[in-house]
């Protein structure tokens, strides 16, 4: 057991899995020597060897499509996109390959790729450092979607990503890789080591994909969020004094419904909380489902608190992340509602 | 001088031309008598055959000429000649015979209505052939859909490949896939996306694999001219000539992307094989519907990746003589007849005549071999259609909702009820 | 006036904004001189010239990158993206630069192409010429998506596309293209010429995007299509007798939400039908938007049907395809519920 | 023969080798003597410079070759001699100057936490700043974030760059973006985006869009030599070559993508220029410090795009003397005193020496320039300061709901509402 960050951690998971199995490989743009701009592979490359962990061409699509070929080979690729931002270059590789191969091919051959990024705004990244773009893989079927607000959940969740035979898009919200952010900008960050999500095992293990957990039990409303949001909402919570169960989705596909359902058949309200634009964002899934499934349960309509439907610009960054005292009113609304 | 800051002073400006755009064209529409001069054919046997080490930049001339063995008369002749003997000829022969035939009466079968699609490889058979010959059997292949003939070649049963083409209850793709989207795992024949070149990284991610692994075993992937265009074509290259992966590959120039003649592609200004000279890796022009041209080329290359000499891009110079599928009438973009003013002639005609200029085959035998093929692929027919043809469905629709993931989700499961499953 | 099918109206849009605006170009492959796999640019490179109707390499993300050049000049580029399921290569152009040019560059730049796609499936195209990825690009701020469901809309629409300056995405179901099939594959097609919709002026007219119009009013409920299942709703209604209020949303953004919850809150039902897969699908986003807005006059939960969460499936097409049947029987779940 | 099909016989194979994967390495890493063995460097003046309508077959040793014209002495010889008169290289040379202050200035600005941003270009100001005067001020330029030279040297204001740098009250921007990613109409500077290379093939669109217009002003773009793996690189340079479009594309090959050296991005087996060849556009690489190649090479690629002759690839040769970006810290993958062993040079030094060489300068009148410009870089920069720094909200966060569309749509009211406004 160590006190991790939440780079340490996903360095950790890289190191148990490129330990564990020979056949896992770690690449990307700056990734190998250097050991990527957010240090995330740091010593990596030194501890396994140049073909088991090294720098890339600045190529999403190259890299995602050599990532494919070699897990259809039978390694187990790990790879890293530097910004969610620029995963874009490398959609159709995702969508038409990685999401479709096992499928089309009748189970032949699929695609057990994990594909990091850090994602999410609020370090002042402007438009094209700081994006949450999730919601358009859900749409995608055939792709998992994972998104760890904390080092435990990172570690583990991380390598059950790396042992899944699907493909893997693991988001890291930067925003919190060195300790929860609150949404309080004004405040100092508090460290992960002051939290007890930063104890993490130093060997191998896993948490399953797909299912929640809830940060913080409640009963008065549901409060849906996942990385970087998942802390804002806690302080929402503790600051309106508004009961909230805090869940953190933690996996968007396969979401874990039960979870969600069950909470708010008991609170009978629910607030959902991101940080991507709100417009077909993740968050209109999650209110579609909570309808279906809890229509008769709910005393008020859903609430939505979501980056607005712009470019995240950089100087207004505070105007747009969307903050405690945005969830704070939206907790209050369904309360009255 | 001057201590403010002004703007970049220019050179005083002539009076300036107008631009104007360049649309390239090809140099005959339906109604004009068909026009291959813009195709320069050397003589058979001009060019040297390197050795397989030999830098790239050593071998600038293959990306621009025409390597062939083959000549006007069906003799082999130059260093290139893989001087291969007559009993693999006579199974490459059959195998590109094989190949045609199939095509020919799939589409027919198409045309029936008993299968919704079909792409021949008409004119091309050499290109699928002959490569697969050059390789080993355990080298992996990522084709694009005009290489049928690599599996026929590699000897896959034709009835599996018809069960697919009909979506019966025999395929072995569960009605998932447009017919022709094979998938073959135990030939090492990827599955066919119908996503334009996104093979062509992933091979090269394959033979980086297995290069990381000390594995012996090469890749090889195909694209058409029209798709070089694409992405992956460069991310192909770039990669592999970073890693130096041991990887081939093929760019089939049939001269068209379903309406687009290749200069819109960028035929116009360089060959294709010329696009491998700015990564450093070996770019070698051949003559596609020469059989033993192809062969000893694709050898070479893999002689050169399986030597740890890394990847070599060949464009395969050839024409697409049939349609570009059965939803394609070609004849509102090209002259009716042009394939017959095709100069490289007919791959299956050239080595058949070869064979009998070596006095290893006859007219009669070609004729009986016709029938034979004919034969088997109207058995083979028979048997597929046994299992079902478009309509058939191939198995339970509950299947569809397989094979999304490896296990199924919740969301998935549930969708299959409310399907009615 | 003339008697136009889908195909023929989106050929004359072209016709008259190439014969009214010089900056007009149209391009795309195959679509100069043979005039489109749809024919829908045919005679267009004859009558206009090679520089203003022309052939491109086959490459998406060439095509519409050099198109937003091209509207940075100053012309008014009209792309073909020869079928819906091949835009992705074109993504990151789209997402990081034809929708953020305007607002990144303080309005001194901007995008004015209209992206033309063929989408949807009932073609028996498999699972690579049958995609709906409408959803993926609402949630893109910057772009507008647009999907017509008859002739006269397909060409009003269309040239509205074509003068708006900023980048629209306009999907053509192709399934429609011929005639206005609502799902009953084993029944033959009627063409467009039995329709009134397909009664299209000559000359030029022009539909306000974001504008949805009432295909069939109703009371008992609310159905929000468009495309293609805007015929499947009107046949579900039909069949199953429920008077239901099919709205043709005709553009998804920026989306007509006024004539949305006006219908909702007076039926107290809605029903929410597309042929895009469903987790994160644009109905969605309407079945978020109309919970938020007419949660108090919902009597029952609002319903999506959709293409199911897999990859369209050759043979498994009419299994696949959202009909009438399916659509019936939500409209008879929310009418019980 | 054998009747029934067979798989594809393989010639016999030969004990094969194990496979290795080649990852390619810097000469030297932190701790190392910087070595820079790999770089060639011919004598100045050794090509000739070829006529603007030589066919790109007659210039492939250009793509390989240096392309130079100030010697280590500061003399200009050569063909590829410019010719310039005395006051536009003392201009040029206060541009390169003026740049490198304003670079050293902003980012001790940023150090001090006024801004959360800063890229230098240091080293490669003769790119941006020869290019700019090789080019006429009505050419359109799509620029990368290293090319701030080109806006210095069309003499925009510093005031205006330091505004959208502070993102303050008078940031033409209105905060939207990351400091340094400028947007200039007027000044025809395209704007920058903060992904790579998509300006590439706007800039070929905007050239196709003039030539189709019957104009005659010409595109340029920039790129990164890590850039160059991005598909947008090659779909450039196809649409480029298909249709001619009158576009200069430069690849800024200045050794490193943040950590990464060039022989990542390809630059081991091949030269950048090189890449041009593949699709028959002229690849020239030019020694990017020497401000008289880089403007001599480009004016002879402006004519032949003016002349309707098509585009050109130029590969700068430079070297990256500063970090990546204020977010890095080169000495952890490089030799900290890497730069001094550049085997190029400065560039403004070299051009100093030269003009000093011409009797036309001297060591005091660069003293007083330098000292000058820094007190105009001092002066513009205390302007700018008093309309806000990092922190000064630049305008009411309402505007950010504008300029998402050209009409604000009711949801985005809706929301700015929401917000509060
Ligand atoms: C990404 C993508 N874009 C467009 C298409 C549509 N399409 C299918 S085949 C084809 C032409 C391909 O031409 P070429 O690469 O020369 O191969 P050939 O058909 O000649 O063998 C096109 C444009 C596609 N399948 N995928
Ligand atoms: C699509 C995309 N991928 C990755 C990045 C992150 N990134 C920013 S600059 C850079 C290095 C670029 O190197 P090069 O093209 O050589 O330009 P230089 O910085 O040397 O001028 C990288 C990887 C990005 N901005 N966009
Ligand atoms: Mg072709
Ligand atoms: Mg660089």
């Amino acid at each position: 057991m160590s006190t991790m960050n939440m780079i340490q951690a996903i360095n950790s998971a890289l190191d148990v899995m490129l330990g564990r199995d020979d056949n896992v490989v770690v690449f990307g743009e700056d990734v190998g020597y250097f050991g990527g701009v957010f240090r995330a592979t740091a010593g990596l490359q030194k501890k396994y060897g140049k073909t088991r962990v090294f720098d890339t061409p600045i190529a999403e699509g190259g890299i995602l499509g050599t990532a494919i070929g070699m897990g259809v080979y039978g390694l187990r690729p790990v790879a890293e996109i530097q910004f969610a931002d620029y995963i874009y270059p490398a959609f159709d590789q995702l969508v038409s390959e990685a999401a479709r191969l096992r499928y089309r091919s009748g189970g032949e051959f699929w695609a057990p790729i994990t594909v990091r990024a850090p994602c999410g705004g609020g370090i002042f990244g402007g438009q094209t450092h700081s994006q949450s773009p999730e919601g358009v893989f859900t749409h995608v079927c055939g792709l998992k979607t994972v998104i760890p607000s904390n080092p435990y959940d990172a570690k583990g969740l991380l390598i059950a990503a790396i042992e899944d035979d699907d493909p893997v898009i693991f988001f890291e919200p930067k925003r919190i890789y060195n300790g929860p952010f609150d949404g309080h900008h004004d405040r100092p960050l508090q460290p992960w080591s002051k939290f007890p999500q930063s104890e993490v095992p130093d060997g191998y293990y896993r948490i399953e994909l797909g299912k929640a957990a809830v940060a913080r039990p409640g009963s008065a409303v549901t409060v849906l969020a996942y990385g970087t949001m998942v802390h804002v909402c806690l302080a929402a919570v503790e600051e309106t004094g508004i009961d909230g169960e805090v869940i953190d989705l933690r996996t968007l596909v396969p979401i874990d419904l039960d979870t969600i359902v069950e909470s708010v058949k008991k609170t009978g309200r629910c607030v959902i909380v991101h940080e991507a634009t709100r417009t077909s964002g993740f968050g209109a899934e999650l209110s579609a489902l909570v309808q279906e499934n809890c229509f008769y349960h709910l005393e008020a309509p859903i609430e939505r608190v979501t980056g607005w439907d712009t470019p995240y610009p950089h100087a207004f960054e505070w105007q747009y992340f969307p903050g405690p005292a945005r969830v704070g009113r939206a907790l209050k609304k369904v309360m009255e509602g | 001088m001057a201590q403010h800051s002004s703007s970049a002073p220019s050179a005083a400006p002539a009076a300036r031309t107008p631009l104007r755009l360049h649309i390239p064209e090809p140099p005959a529409r339906p109604g004009d008598k068909p026009d291959f001069s813009y195709v320069r054919v050397p003589p058979a046997g001009s060019l040297p055959r390197p050795p397989i080490d030999a830098p790239e930049r050593a071998l600038r001339e293959y990306a621009e000429g025409l390597i062939r063995v083959l000549d006007d008369d069906g003799r082999a002749v130059g260093e290139w000649d893989p001087k291969l003997d007559a009993e693999t000829l006579r199974q490459g022969l059959r195998a590109m015979m094989l190949t045609r035939t199939f095509d020919d009466r799939m589409l027919r079968v198409q045309r029936q209505g008993k299968t919704s699609f079909y792409i021949k490889s008409t004119g091309e058979e050499a290109v699928a052939v002959a490569q697969a010959y050059a390789l080993d059997p355990d080298d992996m292949l990522f084709p694009s859909y005009r290489q049928q003939g690599l599996l026929i070649a590699r000897g896959h049963s034709l009835v599996d490949m018809m069960c697919q083409i009909f979506n019966n209850t025999r395929d072995r793709l569960k009605g998932r896939q447009l017919p022709i989207m094979y998938s073959v795992r135990e030939k090492n024949f990827f599955s066919i996306s119908g996503n334009l070149g996104t093979q062509y990284p992933q091979a090269v991610g394959w033979a980086m694999a297995s290069a990381m692994k000390g594995d012996t075993r090469i890749a090889a992937s195909w694209v058409g001219e029209g798709t070089t265009a694409e992405p992956d074509f460069h991310h192909a290259l770039t990669f592999a000539s970073v890693y130096q992966a041991p990887v081939i590959l093929n760019v089939v120039n049939n001269q068209y992307a379903i309406s687009s003649f290749q200069a819109i592609a960028g035929g116009e200004r360089a060959t294709f094989a010329a696009r491998a000279i700015g990564y450093g890796i070996p770019g070698l022009r051949v003559d596609g519907n020469d059989f033993l041209a192809v062969y000893a080329v694709t050898r070479w290359a893999a002689a050169r990746a399986r030597a740890n000499l890394g990847p070599t891009l060949i464009e395969l110079f050839t024409y697409r003589a049939a349609a570009h599928s059965t939803s394609d009438d070609p004849s509102a973009y090209r002259p009716l007849d042009e394939s017959q003013y095709w100069p490289l002639g007919d791959p299956i005609e050239r080595l058949k005549q070869h064979l009998i200029l070596r006095g290893e085959w006859s007219e009669a035998q070609q004729q009986a071999l016709a029938k034979a093929l004919d034969e088997q692929v109207r058995a083979d027919l028979k048997e597929a259609e046994s299992y079902g043809t478009l309509g058939t469905p191939p198995a339970s629709p509950k299947t569809m909702f397989e094979d999304v993931f490896k296990h199924m989700p919740p969301h998935l499961i549930k969708q299959r009820q409310e399907m009615g499953y």
